[in-house]
C-alpha cells in the first residue's frame, strides 16, 4: 500500500472508529456508574430503534432532522464556517412554514401549498443566517459567537410571535392553530399503503426522502460544481481563493445561505410532517445534534446519512428504555451526543501520533528535506 | 425619599446579585481566552459546578465544601478542555460544546440517579447555603437619607459570594497587569511562539489558565445553586454562560470592562424583571422578550464594528503548533 | 581529544531531526570555536532553521548530542538553553506585538512574581547594555510602532540580556536596509570582542565573507562542507551550497521588445495598518520581454506583484493591461485579469498557489474554475479536468502523474510545475512569477528557467519577482530593482552584475536607519 | 403463507392485550419533571396512593419532547395499559390521534378537552381556587400589596393570575396586585433564579404575599420568600411543607383526586367518556390547611368558609380567563 493511501484509509477509517468506540466506551461507564447493565441497556436500545416497524418510524424520522442539521454544519465547515446557529436557523425556517400554511392553506392546493411552504422554510432559515454571514464576511465578526447570540434572538422572537401575535386564541401553550390538511405531508405508512404495504403508524414522513435527497444534492454542489470548487476552496485556503479570483465575501454569504436553508427544513419535517401547526421549541436539540453529526460523519453526507441514523437510533432507542429502565432518561442520549462531540470532534485527533506510529511500521518511505 | 429612589436601589440591589454569577463567569472566560483558549464552555462549568455544590452541600451539610466540590468539578472538566485543546490542539469551539452537552445531559442523569427528585437535588436548608451577611454599620447608617439605603440596602446583605465576585475584579487587573503571570498570560495570548522561544512553556501556562477558569465557573456555579438559590435544577445556568461570554468580548477582554459588560447585563435583566408589563411613556409596553435580548443585540452590534472595535488576543482560538 | 573539547563554545554529535516523513536534519555534526563568528550557509530548506532551533531547545532532536563548552547537555526546551547562555534572535521576531520593548525583554526573564521591581531592575541592566554594545531603543513603546530594524536590537538585547555567550541569528540581514545590517555588524564585531561566540545563517555569501571566521555549508538537511572563510571563496561555497556549478546556462536568442503589454504608471499602495509599501512605481513590459524585479525581500515587491495580480488594491496610479486601464476606481479581481490575459505565478506556492487538500487535477483549475470548457451546465467536467492534467503532467514532467494524489503529496518541485503549468498553459499575454524556483532542486530549476524563456520567445510580456539574483541575471532582459517601495534603477542584461545590482538594491545612503 | 402469518399476529396482537384485560394502568407526565413538586408530582402522588391501596403497579413515562408524546400514549396502548392518563394540554393533539388508533382503551387527559368517545378530559376551575388565595393573600398582608408570579405566560396561568387578583380585590378593593411571569418558554417552569428575582422585584416594591404559579420556578419564590422574611403562596400540590412558617397556603388542584380517580373507577368499571370539571364545588380546587400553616391562617378561616361557600352556591361569580381572554374584574 502506498504511504498516502494507508494514510487516507487511516483518516477516514480507523481515527473515527476508534473515537466513536472511545465515547461508546466512556458511555458504559456512565451506565455502570448509574448501575445499569449496559448490555441489557444496549440491547434494549437496538430493539427500539429497529426492532419493529414503529420504532423504525420514529428512528428515521430523528433521523431526517439530524441529516438536515447535520448537512447545515457540514457545508459551512468545507467553507472554513463553524455554524453553530442550526438551532435558531431551524427556528426560524419554522416560523417561515407557519406565515406560509396559515396564509394560504384555506385556498391552495397541496400541490402548490407543501412546495411553497418547503420554499418558505429554506429561505427563513437562510435569512437568519445571512445576518451572522453578513457580519462575518463583511464586518470581520467572528460567526461562532454571532451564532450563539442569534439562538438566543431566535429564540425570544419565536415566543414573542407566537405569544403575542400568532399563537392561536383561547389556547393553552403558545402555538398556532393547526394547519389544513392540504399542507400534511404524506407519512411513510400512508405511502407505502398505496402499494398495498402495510406499515404502522409512525411520525415518519416523505421528508426522509427529502433529507436523502438534499444529502445527493448536497454532495454534488460540493464535489461536482464549481461553486462547490470555490467553496472548499475558501475554507481550505482563504488565500489561494483570492488568488483564484473568488471573493471569499461571497462564498461566505453562499456557505451561510446553503446552510441556514438546509437547517430550516427541519421545520419542514416537524411541522408540515408531524406537528401540524406551528409550536415552541420544535427545534429543541437537533442543532447542536447536527455538530455532533456533522463532525462524526466527516462533513460527507454518506458520513452524515450514517450518524443521524446512528443518533435516530439513540433518540429513538433511548425513549424506549426508559420505557423499561426507570433510571435512564433521555439525558443518557445527551451525554452520549457529547461525548461523540468531544471524541470525534474536539478530540478528533487523540490516537493519530499512535495510528502514525503503527503506519509507520508497515508503510516506509523517506522524503528528504 | 421619593418612590423612584426605592425603586432604584432595589433594582440596583437586584443588579449586584445577578450580575454576580456573570462575573464570576466572565472573569474566568477573561482568563482562559486572554492565554488563547477560547472558552465556550463556561455554561457547561458553571452547570456541572451548580450540581456538585448543591450535591455535596446536601450530602455534608457543610456549604463550604460544596463549593470546594464545585470548584473540583468545575476544573476537572477544565482540564478536560485543555487536555482537548492545548494537549491535542483540538478545535477549542468544538470542545466547549461538547462540555456544555455533556454537562447538561450528566447532571441530569446522575442527579436523576443518585437523589432520584427528577434531577434536582434535595432543597437545602439555611445552613447548607450561603446566606447573607449584613456589612458594618448597616443597620444604623439605614436612616441617613440616601447614602443610607445606598448602603444598608444596595451594598449590603448579600452572601460573601457576591462581595467575593466583586473583590476579584481589581485582583484580576493586578494580576494582569502587576505580576509576572499575568505578563507571561498577557503574551501567551497574544504569541505563544514568543512565549516558547523566551523559555516558557505555552502548555503549562495556558493549563493554569484553564485551570484558573474552572475555579471560577466552580464559584459561579456554586453561587446559583447554594447561594441564589437552595438546590440545582435542570440546566438552572440558563444561558448565564454564554450571556457572560457576550460580556466579555463587549469587553474587549479587559478586566475593568468586563465588570461593567457584567454590571450592565444584570442591570438589563434586573430592569426587565421590573419593565414587565409596564406601559412606558411615549413608548407604550416595551416586549420582555426585547429586553432580555438586549445583551445579546447589543453584543452583535459591538462585534459587527459599530460600537467600536473588538479586539480579541490574537492567538485566541489557535492551537500552538511548534513544529511545522 | 577530551582537552580539546574546551576550545569549543558548542558541539553537535549525529544530530538528526525528522518531521513526518521528511528528514530536515540528517546525522549533523558541527563544532564552533569560542569566540568566533561562525557561518552556516545553504538554500532555503537546507535545515538551517531546524538546526538552529534545536540547539535553542525549541525543537527537541530525535538523535544526537551536544555539549557546551565542553559538556554533555540533553536540551529539551529554550529554558535548559538560555540557562546555558544560547540566545537566539529569530529570522521572525518573537516579539509580542502590543508589548512594550521593555515587557518583551522581560519577558520569561522577570526576576520575581511581582514586576514592578524587576521592570526597575531591567531597566536599570538594559541602560547599561545598550551603552556597551550601542543597542539603543525605546523601552516604552509597543514594539509593533518600532521599525524592524529596532526589533531586531530588542531581540538582540532580549538574548543578553539572559547573559546568552553563544548568540544564534536567523538569516538577520533579510528584512534589514543596508544601513541597518551595516549596523548590526558593527553591533556583532562589539559582540564579539566581548567574546561571544556568534552563530550566524544566511544564504547571503558577502555576509559570510565580510563577518564570519569559520563557515559550515548544509545542503539537504546534511552538513556536506567546513571551511576557514579566509581559505574559501564565494565560488566555492555557491557550489557547495547547490551542490554543482551554479553558473546556468538558458538559451537566450536576441529578440527586440515588441509592442508593451504591461504598463504601470506611479503606482501606489498601501497595506492594512496604513504603510505605503509602493511608492509611485512605474514600469513597461514589452511583448517578447522578460523583465526582473530584484531587491532585498521586504522591500515592496510582494505587494507589487499582489496588486498588479489584482490580489490586493491600490491606491494611487494606473496599470495598462492591453488595452485595458485599470485604476484603483475601477479596479480588477484576480478573475477578472485572468480573463484580460492576465497569468501569475504567486511567491508561495503553498499559501496562494495550490490547495493543498485538493487532488491535482482540481489544483490545476484553481483560478479557471469557471472556464467554459470544464463546465457542463452545472457540475465541473471532471474527465476533461483530469485528461488535461495529465497532458500538462507529460510536458512538465509533473511526477507522479496520478491526477488524483493529494496536492500535498507532491514534492515541492513538483507542486510548482503544477502551477507554472496552470499558468502557461492558459496561454496568457501577461504573466508575473514570483520566486519561480524557491524551494525547487536543481534540475527543475533548469526546467522551470527554460519555460520561461520559452514564454518569452512566444512573445509573452514576464514580469519575474526573485530573490535569487543569479536567476534574474540569467533570465532578464532588464532588471529594475527596487528599495524601500520605490524603483532606484534599471539595469539592461549585460550591465547587469552583483555589484551594480547590491548598489541599486541598497538604494545607497539614501535612507535612515532610525526608527 | 408467510405473509398471512404476519397479518395475523399484527391483526390480533393489539387487541389481544386489551382483551386480556389484566389492570394495567398508565400515566405519561407532561413535559418537565415527575418530580417537579406541582402539577407532574401530583399526578404521581395519586398513582402513589392507587398502588399503595390496590398493589397494582402504575406504568408511568416522561416525555423529553412534544414528539415523544404521542409515541409515549401509543406505546403504553400497545402494550395494553388501560385506562391512560395524559398529562396536560400539550398533550391533547397528540392525544387526538392516538385515542382513535385505540378505540377500547379508556383516555383521561388533565387540563385540556379531546372529544372522543374513549377519552375523559379532565379540567379544573383555576379561577376559583386562585380566587380563594387571592382573598386569602390580601386579608394576610400587611402592606395591601400582594404579588403573582406565573411560570410560561400562557392562558392557563393568567387565569391563575386573574382569578387571584379578583380573590385579593373581592378582600380590598384597594389591594395592589403585582404581576409577573417568568418568560414564555418552557424553560419558565424551571428558572428558580428568576423566580426568586422576581419575587424581590415584587417585595422590594411593598408586596407581603406572593403566590406562584410556576412549575419548579416557585421553589426560588419560596426560597425569597423566606429569605425576606415574607409569605408565599403554593400551587397545585399541597406544597405547604416545603418551607413551613413562610408557607401561608397552597391553591391546590387535586390532580391526584382526579389520577386516583380515573384508576379507581377503571377498576370499577365505572369510567366514563366525556367532559368533567372539577371545581370547589366538586373539591377539584381548594385552598390547604395543614399542620405547617393552621396556626397562620386561623384567623382568616371563617371569612374564607363565607367565600368558598358563596362561590359554590353562585352568590360570587369568577370571571374564567379563558372564555374571552380577557380579566373583567
Amino acid at each position: 500500500m502506498k504511504p498516502a493511501t494507508a494514510q487516507r484509509w487511516a483518516n477516514l477509517l480507523i481515527l473515527p472508529t476508534l473515537n466513536i468506540l472511545t465515547a461508546f466506551v466512556v458511555t458504559t461507564l456512565v451506565f455502570l456508574a448509574i448501575g445499569v447493565n449496559p448490555i441489557d441497556a444496549a440491547k434494549l436500545l437496538v430493539k427500539g430503534a429497529f426492532g419493529y416497524q414503529n420504532g423504525i418510524g420514529y428512528t428515521l424520522y430523528y433521523t431526517t432532522n439530524f441529516i438536515f442539521t447535520g448537512l447545515a454544519v457540514a457545508i459551512a465547515f468545507h467553507a472554513g464556517l463553524f455554524n453553530i446557529g442550526g438551532e435558531g436557523q431551524a427556528y426560524i425556517g419554522g416560523l417561515g412554514v407557519g406565515l406560509v400554511v396559515l396564509a394560504f392553506d384555506g385556498w391552495l392546493p397541496a400541490i402548490i401549498l407543501i412546495p411553497l411552504a418547503i420554499l418558505a422554510a429554506a429561505l427563513m432559515g437562510a435569512a437568519w443566517a445571512a445576518i451572522p454571514a453578513y457580519l462575518q464576511a463583511y464586518r470581520g465578526s467572528h460567526i461562532v459567537i454571532t451564532t450563539i447570540m442569534f439562538n438566543f434572538l431566535a429564540s425570544s422572537l419565536m415566543v414573542y410571535l407566537l405569544v403575542n401575535v400568532l399563537g392561536e386564541k383561547g389556547q393553552m401553550s403558545p402555538e398556532t392553530r393547526s394547519f389544513a390538511e392540504s399542507s400534511f405531508l404524506p407519512t411513510w405508512s400512508e405511502m407505502l399503503g398505496w402499494f398495498g404495504i402495510p406499515f404502522a403508524s409512525s411520525p415518519l414522513n416523505i421528508s426522509f426522502l427529502f433529507a436523502l435527497f438534499c444529502c445527493f444534492a448536497v454532495w454534488v454542489f460540493l464535489w461536482k460544481t464549481r461553486w462547490g470548487y470555490e467553496l472548499r476552496t475558501v475554507g481550505a485556503n482563504p488565500d489561494a481563493a483570492i488568488y483564484a479570483g473568488i471573493n471569499p465575501k461571497h462564498i461566505v454569504m453562499m456557505a451561510m445561505l446553503i446552510s441556514g436553508g438546509l437547517a430550516g427544513l427541519v421545520a419542514v419535517n416537524e411541522l408540515l410532517g408531524v406537528q401540524h401547526r406551528l409550536l415552541l421549541g420544535f427545534n429543541a436539540g437537533y442543532g447542536f445534534g447536527g455538530i455532533a453529526v456533522a463532525l462524526m460523519g466527516r462533513n460527507h453526507p454518506v458520513g452524515i446519512v450514517l450518524a443521524a441514523l446512528l443518533f435516530g437510533a439513540l433518540y429513538q432507542g433511548g425513549a424506549e428504555l426508559s420505557f423499561d429502565m426507570p433510571n435512564v432518561t433521555r439525558d443518557l442520549v445527551v451525554v452520549i451526543q457529547g461525548l461523540i462531540i468531544l471524541f470525534s470532534g474536539a478530540l478528533e485527533s487523540m490516537y493519530r501520533p499512535q495510528i502514525q506510529r503503527f503506519l509507520s511500521r508497515f508503510v516506509k518511505d523517506e522524503v528528504s528535506a | 425619599m421619593s418612590e423612584w429612589f426605592t425603586l432604584l436601589i432595589s433594582t440596583l440591589d437586584a443588579t449586584l446579585r445577578v450580575s454576580t454569577p456573570l462575573l464570576f463567569a466572565g472573569l474566568a472566560g477573561l482568563y482562559s481566552e486572554r492565554a488563547g483558549v477560547v472558552d465556550i464552555g463556561l455554561e457547561g462549568k458553571m452547570l456541572v459546578g451548580a450540581f456538585a455544590a448543591a450535591a455535596i452541600a446536601h450530602l455534608t451539610g457543610v456549604v463550604w465544601l460544596g463549593l470546594i466540590a464545585a470548584i473540583i468539578v468545575s476544573v476537572l472538566f477544565s482540564l478536560l478542555h485543555g487536555f482537548a485543546s492545548i494537549t491535542h490542539r483540538g478545535n477549542q469551539v468544538v470542545s466547549g460544546v461538547a462540555i456544555n452537552i455533556l454537562a447538561s445531559g450528566l447532571t441530569m442523569v446522575l442527579g436523576l440517579a443518585w437523589f432520584h427528585q427528577g434531577g434536582s437535588t434535595p432543597s437545602l436548608t439555611n445552613n447548607e447555603r450561603f446566606t447573607a451577611i449584613q456589612l458594618p454599620f448597616a443597620e444604623s447608617m439605614q436612616t441617613v437619607p440616601y447614602i443610607g439605603p445606598l448602603y444598608s440596602d444596595m451594598l449590603s446583605g448579600h452572601n460573601i459570594l457576591v462581595y467575593l465576585a466583586f473583590a476579584l475584579v481589581p485582583l484580576t487587573w493586578w494580576v494582569f497587569y502587576r505580576t509576572r503571570f499575568g505578563l507571561r498570560l498577557r503574551a501567551v495570548g497574544e504569541n505563544p511562539k514568543a512565549v516558547d522561544t523566551a523559555g516558557i512553556s505555552v502548555a503549562t501556562l495556558r493549563y493554569q489558565a484553564v485551570i484558573i477558569a474552572g475555579v471560577l465557573c466552580g464559584f459561579a456555579g456554586a453561587y446559583l445553586s447554594t447561594a441564589q438559590n437552595a438546590q440545582f435544577i435542570r440546566d438552572m445556568t440558563a444561558g448565564q454562560g454564554f450571556m457572560a461570554l457576550a460580556a466579555l468580548i463587549f469587553a474587549n477582554w479587559r478586566p475593568w470592562p468586563v465588570l461593567f459588560a457584567c454590571l450592565l447585563f444584570g442591570f438589563l435583566d434586573a430592569v426587565a424583571v421590573r419593565l414587565q408589563g409596564v406601559s412606558l411613556p411615549h413608548i407604550g409596553t416595551v416586549p420582555v422578550q426585547l429586553i432580555e435580548s438586549l445583551p445579546y443585540i447589543l453584543t452583535v452590534i459591538l462585534l459587527a464594528g459599530f460600537l467600536g472595535k473588538s479586539r480579541p488576543p490574537k492567538a485566541d482560538g489557535i492551537p500552538y503548533v511548534k513544529e511545522r | 581529544m577530551t582537552a580539546q573539547h574546551s576550545k569549543y563554545a558548542l558541539e553537535l554529535r549525529g544530530i538528526t531531526k525528522r518531521f513526518g516523513r521528511v528528514l530536515a536534519n540528517d546525522h549533523i555534526d558541527l563544532q564552533i570555536k569560542a569566540g568566533d563568528v561562525h557561518g552556516i550557509i545553504g538554500e532555503n530548506g537546507a535545515g538551517k532553521s531546524t538546526l538552529m532551533s534545536i540547539i535553542y531547545g525549541f525543537y527537541e532532536a530525535d538523535s544526537g548530542e551536544m555539549l557546551i563548552q565542553g559538556q554533555p547537555m540533553s536540551i529539551r526546551n529554550s529554558q535548559q538553553a538560555i540557562a546555558a547562555g544560547i540566545g537566539m534572535v529569530h529570522q521572525h521576531f518573537m516579539l509580542v506585538d502590543n508589548f512594550t520593548a521593555l515587557e518583551n525583554i522581560m519577558l520569561g526573564a522577570e526576576g520575581g512574581a511581582r514586576l514592578k521591581q524587576s521592570a526597575e531592575q531591567a531597566r536599570a541592566s538594559l541602560n547599561e547594555l545598550a551603552k556597551t554594545y550601542g543597542l539603543e531603543v525605546p523601552l516604552d513603546t509597543p514594539v509593533d510602532q518600532l521599525s524592524l530594524g529596532v526589533q531586531q536590537r530588542i531581540e538582540i538585547l532580549k538574548a543578553l540580556y539572559r547573559k546568552a555567550r553563544i548568540l544564534i541569528l536567523d538569516e538577520p540581514t533579510g528584512v534589514l536596509t543596508p544601513q541597518e545590517a551595516d549596523d548590526l555588524f558593527r553591533i556583532l564585531a562589539t559582540l564579539k570582542a566581548d567574546g561571544v561566540t556568534i552563530l550566524l545563517i544566511t544564504h547571503k555569501l558577502r555576509e559570510i565573507m565580510a563577518i564570519t571566521d569559520c563557515v559550515s555549508v548544509m545542503r539537504h538537511g546534511k552538513m556536506v562542507a567546513h571551511r576557514v572563510t579566509a581559505q574559501t571563496s564565494m565560488p566555492e561555497l555557491a557550489e557547495l551550497m547547490v551542490g554543482r556549478k551554479v553558473r546556468q546556462h538558458v538559451e537566450r536568442k536576441a529578440q527586440p521588445a515588441g509592442a508593451a503589454l504591461l504598463e504601470v504608471t506611479n503606482l501606489s499602495v498601501t497595506d492594512a495598518s496604513g504603510v505605503r509599501r509602493v511608492k509611485n512605481v512605474s514600469f513597461t513590459i514589452g511583448a517578447g520581454e522578460i523583465v526582473g524585479l530584484a531587491g532585498v525581500s521586504g522591500n515592496g515587491q510582494s505587494e507589487l506583484l499582489q496588486a498588479l495580480s489584482g490580489i490586493i488594491r491600490f491606491q494611487a496610479g494606473e496599470v495598462r493591461l492591453g488595452d485595458t486601464t485599470i485604476t484603483p476606481k475601477r479596479s480588477k479581481n484576480p478573475a477578472q485579469l485572468r480573463r484580460l490575459g492576465l497569468a501569475h505565478v504567486p511567491e508561495d506556492r503553498h499559501r496562494m498557489g495550490l490547495v493543498l487538500p485538493f487532488q491535482a487535477y482540481q489544483s490545476q483549475i484553481l483560478g479557471y474554475q469557471r472556464e467554459a470548457r470544464y463546465n457542463a451546465t452545472i457540475t465541473l467536467k471532471d474527465k476533461v479536468m483530469a485528461d488535461e492534467y495529465a497532458q500538462r503532467a507529460e510536458t512538465f514532467d509533473i511526477r507522479p502523474r496520478d491526477p488524483h494524489l493529494q496536492s500535498s503529496n507532491f514534492s515541492g518541485g513538483n507542486q510548482q510545475k503544477i502551477v507554472l503549468a496552470r499558468e502557461i498553459f492558459a496561454d496568457p499575454q501577461v504573466l508575473l512569477i514570483g520566486q519561480p524556483t524557491r524551494g525547487v532542486d536543481i534540475g527543475a530549476i533548469e526546467f522551470i528557467h527554460q519555460h520561461i524563456m520559452d514564454m518569452r520567445n512566444a512573445g509573452k510580456a514576464i514580469l519575474l519577482v526573485s530573490v535569487e539574483l543569479e536567476e534574474i541575471m540569467t533570465l532578464s532582459d532588464r532588471i529594475i530593482v527596487m528599495c524601500d517601495g520605490m524603483i532606484t534603477g534599471e539595469l539592461s542584461h549585460d550591465e547587469a552584475n552583483e555589484k551594480n545590482l547590491g548598489l541599486l538594491m541598497a538604494n545607497a545612503g539614501a535612507k535612515e536607519a532610525s526608527a | 403463507m408467510k405473509k398471512l402469518l404476519l397479518s395475523v399476529v399484527v391483526g390480533t396482537c393489539l387487541p389481544a392485550f386489551v382483551l386480556a384485560a389484566d389492570f394495567k394502568p398508565a400515566i405519561v407526565y407532561d413535559l418537565g419533571t415527575k418530580f417537579d413538586k406541582s402539577f407532574n408530582e401530583g399526578v404521581s402522588n395519586g398513582a402513589k396512593r392507587f398502588t399503595e391501596e390496590t398493589k397494582v403497579e402504575v406504568q408511568e413515562f416522561e416525555p423529553a419532547n412534544d414528539s415523544q408524546i404521542e409515541q409515549a400514549i401509543r406505546r403504553m396502548a400497545q402494550r395494553g395499559s388501560n385506562p391512560i392518563i395524559s398529562v396536560g394540554f400539550s398533550q391533547s393533539k397528540a392525544l387526538e390521534t392516538v385515542s382513535k388508533e385505540f378505540p377500547d382503551t379508556h383516555f383521561t387527559i388533565i387540563d385540556s378537552v379531546v372529544d372522543q368517545p374513549n377519552v375523559q378530559s379532565v379540567t379544573f376551575r383555576e379561577e376559583q381556587g386562585s380566587f380563594l388565595v387571592g382573598a386569602l393573600a390580601a386579608m394576610a398582608s400587611k402592606t395591601g400589596k400582594v404579588g403573582f408570579v406565573g411560570g410560561q405566560d400562557i392562558a392557563l396561568i393568567r387565569k391563575f393570575a386573574c382569578g387571584y387578583e379578583q380573590g385579593a380585590k373581592y378582600v380590598n378593593k384597594d389591594v395592589k396586585v403585582f404581576q409577573n411571569m417568568t418568560g414564555s418558554t418552557g424553560a419558565a417552569w424551571n428558572n428558580p433564579s428568576k423566580g426568586g428575582e422576581l419575587a424581590k422585584s415584587q417585595f422590594d416594591q411593598g408586596a407581603d404575599v406572593v403566590f406562584a404559579a410556576a412549575g419548579g420556578t416557585g421553589i426560588g419564590v419560596y426560597q425569597a420568600a423566606k429569605d425576606n422574611g415574607k409569605l408565599a403562596i403554593g400551587v397545585d400540590s399541597n406544597q405547604n411543607h416545603l418551607q413551613p412558617g413562610t408557607m401561608l397556603t397552597s391553591m391546590v388542584k387535586r390532580v391526584d383526586n382526579a389520577a386516583y380517580d380515573t384508576f379507581k373507577a377503571q377498576q370499577e368499571g365505572s369510567w366514563k367518556a366525556g367532559k368533567v370539571t372539577l371545581g370547589l364545588a366538586e373539591k377539584g380546587v381548594g385552598w390547604a390547611v395543614d399542620e405547617h400553616n393552621e396556626k397562620m391562617v386561623e384567623p382568616y378561616k371563617a371569612k374564607m368558609a363565607e367565600i368558598e361557600k358563596a362561590i359554590i352556591d353562585g352568590t360570587i361569580k369568577v370571571h374564567d380567563y379563558m372564555t374571552d381572554n380577557t380579566c373583567k374584574m
